[in-house]
């Protein structure tokens, strides 16, 4: 399986993901210049974290407008996988590859630390190696996590189980003392409608490697790679329905407000 | 031109910008005319103390340098040092004290700009970043706003970078209130074959500037950081600089990725005196000269002049020497990162600095003459009467305890901001970017792994400024000893300094005394540990209203662990694990002197410390470096502020669960018994060598053994207990102290957010 | 001709703003306790050339939409002077 | 009586202004190259309570003074309307 880390002007967790997918769970993996716009030939696309452009104006406000994400987003309607980690994530909401915004952390501070996290959601391609309900340790770097959507938003994102990863505490409870920069309903990761596009804030590149403090990260990788290995059996469309189970539209009626 | 000359002011031009009377008459002399007035300017800058080390540079000759590891030593950008596999470390620590006082945020971003700027001239990767930071108490509005803004600035400068910021440390004592310290240390990687240097080689050879453009930024500032802060500080205040984190990061890709195609010659950073002092170091260390025409320069500002344009500050540029064949590859290469790269000039014979503007000749000034011509100062010294007041204090002013406040007393150490954990700082870092950071900060020296290698870089800084007041020699010393300890805790092999010199005025001869001392010691230290010193910074004039900081030659130790797999970690990790104590705790009263204990629980910052034994210090290392790669060492933390409570608390505190709580008995062997001495000297003296570390009973014997072999002493102190609580008890067996390891937990995790806790409102400066 | 425009970018107002209740409780705890509320914005100046007053609002009111300002979070005003 | 303060606070003049610059450069790269000059500031609108216009105008002077702007590198501008 062939992986493509994208790499903006100030992405700094770019050369992280492409050892953790080179070294941790032994696949190929290339470097995508902002300004290529040719993705053929990937399997998978990842926009790591980091402070593109800065982050000036706001996270992932001006990476947005790269070149690349053209085709990141048509790689996304072709049905390719894309995870956007931290960073990544913020420039998915920015591009309305994925639905609400990022608002500063709660706290006004930018926070490292370790999280536990319930994966919420087990039959995605980036969580199906997890058990349904497992709470994992994976550390978060970043100052604008809080994440936001209107309430409609957040209870068909609850509804159609596209809530990937929360913030919980040890006993896996969702409470507001685990919760580290303020998001709506702990919210750590959330998936598209189609199921194929997945931002998450906690970093699964740093927890490759036990001496580094763990590797609960791996398997959101090695999770993609089976359901790379396996899709031609359940397909993109399998995918969506089996996946995240009525998926309404609010999502692409969210992107449509940014074209 | 004129806009800089107050007609107010009837002093002459020369000193108006710093430089003194007879330091003008040498220029004159030795230039055989007078300079004009953007050569004045250029003098001006490269002769401050911040550029020229006046005030330091015959002392600074004397420490050792030379070691069978050093590829680089002092002089060059950074220090670079041989970590084995064809790779060597980069590493330099700086100063930025200046500018955070009257800007902090701005003033430690630009901060960390700069010591970035130094690693990659070197041609190595950041990374790593440190940051050594002290304040006057929190009690003050302004020192809440000071450290606030200075932990955001580092912040949000390094996290942007993506280079970790993995330890580093934070004093609050008052000496600090209006001067606070800001030193960073950034440490890079690189393959042998890639060692760059700040060298103007090749006649014919390009000069180009790359990164930001020019604007009037921190003209004079380094002039600024050669002088006490004062009442008029405002005012004399060069524009205030903003660092650009993002520009900053594509300057670091640009950069290394322009060295890798082997594009570049020589290669300086542009920090204080801008282009100024990157010119003429380059050519000076050549023996060459240059030619640079001033309108090439791509600029911000409308206006500007060959005075503004040599002086600026700017941040994020860098100096490039390049050959002409490759001028093409090094623009595209800034094209596609965004970046200007520019031909400014070219590499002359003519030994001189020239610069044009328009084509019309403004300056020209021998490279030497700039660069190395400033006279050298040797000032005098006389020793201040506070350090033979220090040697009559007397210790039995100083109530020992009733045994029954222990506990209590440990818990307001633990509480002491100097003691708490530093995690509301740390966790504002992004220490764990580059997946490397086998260590990050909280526990002793931070750990590097270095990918495709089994190794790792161990990394600390250290000083006590209290200990290096009371006694710089010994205080130097502790410094040293300490950093060293910390890294071999870690079990890494300790193998190379760096230094930042934080004083006062030199011109004032007690504070030419505490640095003629402090690198006294730091010298004999380094000797005996065979750390040798690569490089260093200098920042004198820390003082406000005549009050000067503490001493505070903060060190920056460097160690190399071979086999990353057999690090050691503070915490207890198993219930049954004997702890032991390596080396000497004295229990005396002097060991009382400077201590954290005396300052907050009595009031006193008194005493005067003793000297470490540097060859116990040596094979202490060496035991811990000895026992870590046989893999006998389950924990390990050093004694420092706090003394040997704080130690076993710390030990606790970070335990492994179910492993935490022990049970002290202080009369074992190698230990003095606490009926003999001040039980507080015992617990919580300080300026000790030794280590609390815990191991599996079963290899008690050969690590009984290999200190027997260095000459370590060794003591069997207790139990890990898995109790939950902190029991030492005194050699009849009742308890001095028994604590709640909740509690412990508590109070240190805590502290510095209980201390900060306050009105958040910027102080005012008075 | 050169204008000068201002686009002024807050956050909508059901949204909690952190900052501009730190900013609040600060104030409060300075002494300032009649502030009942805060909330922080941007403010944006921009330089640019347009042919009347009418293009350079239309021109700022695009950048605004495209880019200054997040639709699911923020609202925006744009103002023009000439310069 | 009841006010609408607002407080905007921008880095002075001779400042280099980073985030200003990134998004003017970005702006140009997405076809709006009429602008030359972007910066970046805050806009601060404080409801607060007090007993006329002028009184607002000096409570909200001060606290741009003590809070609200760094005086190094800001300069500051109030404005005050009826809530
Ligand atoms: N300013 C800081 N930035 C990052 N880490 C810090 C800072 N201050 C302290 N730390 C980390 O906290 C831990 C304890 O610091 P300190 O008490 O100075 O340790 P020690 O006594 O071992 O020298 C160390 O790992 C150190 O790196
Ligand atoms: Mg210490």
């Amino acid at each position: 399986m062939k992986f493509g880390v994208v790499v903006f002007p100030g992405s700094n967790c770019d050369a992280d993901a492409f050892h953790a997918i080179r070294d941790a769970v032994s696949q190929e993996c290339e470097y995508i210049w902002h300004q290529d716009t040719d993705l053929s030939g990937f399997d998978a696309i990842i926009l790591p974290g980091g402070f593109s452009y800065g982050d000036y104006l706001r996270t992932g406000a001006l990476a947005r407008f790269s070149p690349v994400m053209k085709s990141v987003q048509k790689f996304a309607e072709d049905g390719g996988l894309v995870i956007g980690i931290c960073n990544g994530f913020q420039i998915l909401l920015e591009a309305g590859l994925l639905p609400g915004a990022m608002l500063p952390n709660d706290v006004l501070e930018f926070r490292c630390q370790w999280v536990n996290l319930k994966v919420e959601n087990n039959r995605t391609p980036f969580t199906c190696k997890y058990a349904p309900g497992e709470i994992v340790r994976v550390p978060i770097a970043h100052h604008e996590g809080n994440y936001y959507a209107e309430p409609h938003i957040l209870d068909e994102l609850e509804r159609s189980g596209r809530i990937v990863f929360r913030y919980v505490d040890e006993a896996g409870v969702p409470s507001r003392e685990a919760n580290p920069n303020g998001a709506a309903r702990n919210i750590a990761g959330i998936i598209n409608e189609r199921g194929n596009v997945l931002g998450m804030m906690p970093h699964p590149e740093r927890c490759c490697d036990s001496l580094l403090g763990g590797e609960d990260g791996k398997r959101v990788f090695l999770s993609m790679i089976e359901w790379f290995a396996s899709k031609r059996a359940c397909g993109g469309a399998e995918l969506s329905s089996g996946a995240v189970p009525g998926g309404s539209s609010t999502a692409t009626s969210v992107a449509k407000d940014r074209s | 031109m004129a806009e800089c000359v107050t007609p107010k002011d009837p002093a002459p031009l020369w000193r108006q910008m710093g430089l003194k009377d007879e330091e003008y008459s040498m220029i004159v002399e030795k230039l055989g005319r007078e300079p004009n007035y953007t050569e004045l300017g250029m003098f001006a800058v490269l002769w401050s103390e911040h550029c020229a080390y006046k005030h330091s540079k015959s002392l600074l000759r004397t420490l050792p340098t030379k070691g069978e590891r050093v590829m680089v030593g002092p002089g060059e950008n950074a220090g670079v040092v041989d970590i084995g596999d064809g790779l060597a470390c980069a590493f330099k620590v700086e100063s930025h004290n200046h500018p955070c006082a009257v800007e902090p945020y701005q003033g430690a971003a630009t901060g960390i700009g700069g010591i970035v700027r130094d690693i990659l001239a070197m041609g190595a990767r950041p990374v790593a970043l440190l940051d050594s930071l002290r304040f006057g108490h929190l009690d003050d509005a302004r020192t809440r706003f000071l450290f606030g803004g200075v932990v955001s600035g580092i912040a949000g400068y390094g996290n942007c970078l993506g280079i970790p910021t993995v330890g580093g440390e934070v004093y609050f004592q008052a000496p600090y209130r209006q001067n606070p310290l800001v030193n960073v240390l950034c440490a890079g990687i690189m393959d042998h074959k890639d060692l760059h240097k700040g060298q103007a080689y090749g006649v014919g050879n390009v000069v180009m500037i790359v990164g930001h453009s020019t604007g009037r930024d921190g003209i004079h500032g380094c002039t600024f950081a050669s002088e006490e802060l004062g009442e008029d500080t405002e005012s004399k205040r060069p524009n205030v600089q903003v660092g650009d984190p993002f520009m900053e990061k594509l300057l670091i890709e640009a950069c290394l990725e322009m060295m890798q195609k082997g594009a570049v010659v020589g290669i300086q950073d542009m920090g204080a005196a801008g282009i100024t002092s990157s010119c003429a170091e380059t050519a000076a260390r050549a023996g060459t000269g240059l030619a640079i025409e001033v309108s090439k320069v791509p600029m911000r500002e409308e206006g500007m002049t060959a005075y503004d344009v040599m002086l600026s500050e700017s941040q994020e540029r860098m100096l490039l020497i390049v050959k002409p064949e490759k001028v093409e590859e090094v623009k595209a290469i800034g094209k596609k990162w965004g970046l200007n790269a520019a031909e400014i000039g070219q590499v002359t014979s003519s030994g001189q600095l020239q610069v044009f503007h328009n084509g019309k000749l403004e300056a020209s000034i021998p490279v030497n003459l700039l660069a190395e011509g400033s006279p050298v100062y040797n000032p005098e010294w006389k020793e201040p009467a506070y350090f033979s007041e220090n040697q009559r204090f007397d210790y039995s002013a100083v109530k020992v305890p009733e045994l029954k406040q222990f506990g209590e007393i440990l818990l307001k150490l633990l509480a002491a901001p100097n003691i708490a954990s530093k995690e509301p700082v740390f966790r504002q870092y992004d220490y764990m970017v580059r997946t490397d950071t086998v260590q990050g900060p909280g526990g002793g020296a931070a750990l590097i792994r270095v990918k495709g290698t089994t190794k790792a870089m161990a990394i600390a800084t250290d000083c006590n400024g209290r200990l290096v007041y009371l006694n710089p020699k010994a205080g130097a010393k502790w410094a040293v000893a300490e950093a060293a300890r910390n890294v071999a805790i870690t079990g890494a092999k300790p193998v190379a300094i760096t230094n930042c010199l934080n004083f006062g005025n030199p011109e004032k001869p007690e504070i030419y005394w505490q640095f003629k001392n402090a690198i006294e010691g730091m010298a004999e230290a380094c000797l005996a540990l065979s750390t040798p010193v690569t490089g260093g910074n200098v920042s004198f004039y820390n003082e406000t209203e005549g009050e000067a900081v503490y001493p505070t030659p903060v060190i920056g130790m460097l160690g190399v662990l071979d086999d990353v797999s057999k690090k050691v970690t503070p915490g207890f990790k198993a219930t049954g694990d004997v702890i032991a104590l390596l080396g000497t705790i004295s229990g005396d009263a002097v060991s009382l002197a400077g201590s954290e204990y005396l300052e907050t629980v009595h009031g006193a910052v008194a005493g005067c410390p003793r000297d470490p034994d540097l060859a116990l210090e040596k094979s202490l290392v060496d035991v811990l470096v000895k026992a870590a790669s046989e893999g006998l060492l389950r924990s390990a933390q050093d004694l420092s502020e706090g003394g040997l409570a704080v130690a076993l608390a710390e030990s606790c505190i970070l335990a492994e669960k179910g492993a935490d709580g022990a049970v002290i008995e202080l009369g074992g062997t190698g230990c003095k018994a606490v009926a003999d001495h001040r039980p507080d000297a015992v617990l919580f003296g300080e300026c000790n060598s030794a280590v609390v570390v815990s191991l599996v009973e079963e290899d008690v014997s050969r690590l009984k053994e290999i200190c027997g072999e260095l000459g370590v002493p060794f003591g069997v102190l207790g139990k890990v207990s898995g109790s939950s609580s902190l029991r030492i008890e005194s050699c009849m067996g009742t308890a001095v102290l028994d604590v709640q390891v909740s509690e412990l937990r508590d109070v240190w995790k805590n502290g510095l957010l209980r201390a900060m806790a306050g009105d958040t409102a910027r102080g005012t400066t008075e | 001709m050169r204008f000068r425009g201002t686009v002024t970018v807050a956050l909508k107002e059901g949204i909690f703003d952190p900052q501009g209740e730190a900013v609040r409780s600060s104030l409060v705890s300075m002494g300032y306790n009649r502030v009942s509320r805060v909330r922080m914005g941007k403010d944006i100046v921009l330089t640019l050339e347009a042919k009347d007053s009418a293009e350079a609002h239309a021109l700022l009111d695009d950048m605004a939409r495209k880019l200054l300002a997040n639709p699911v979070t923020e609202f925006y005003r744009v103002k023009v002077e000439e310069a």
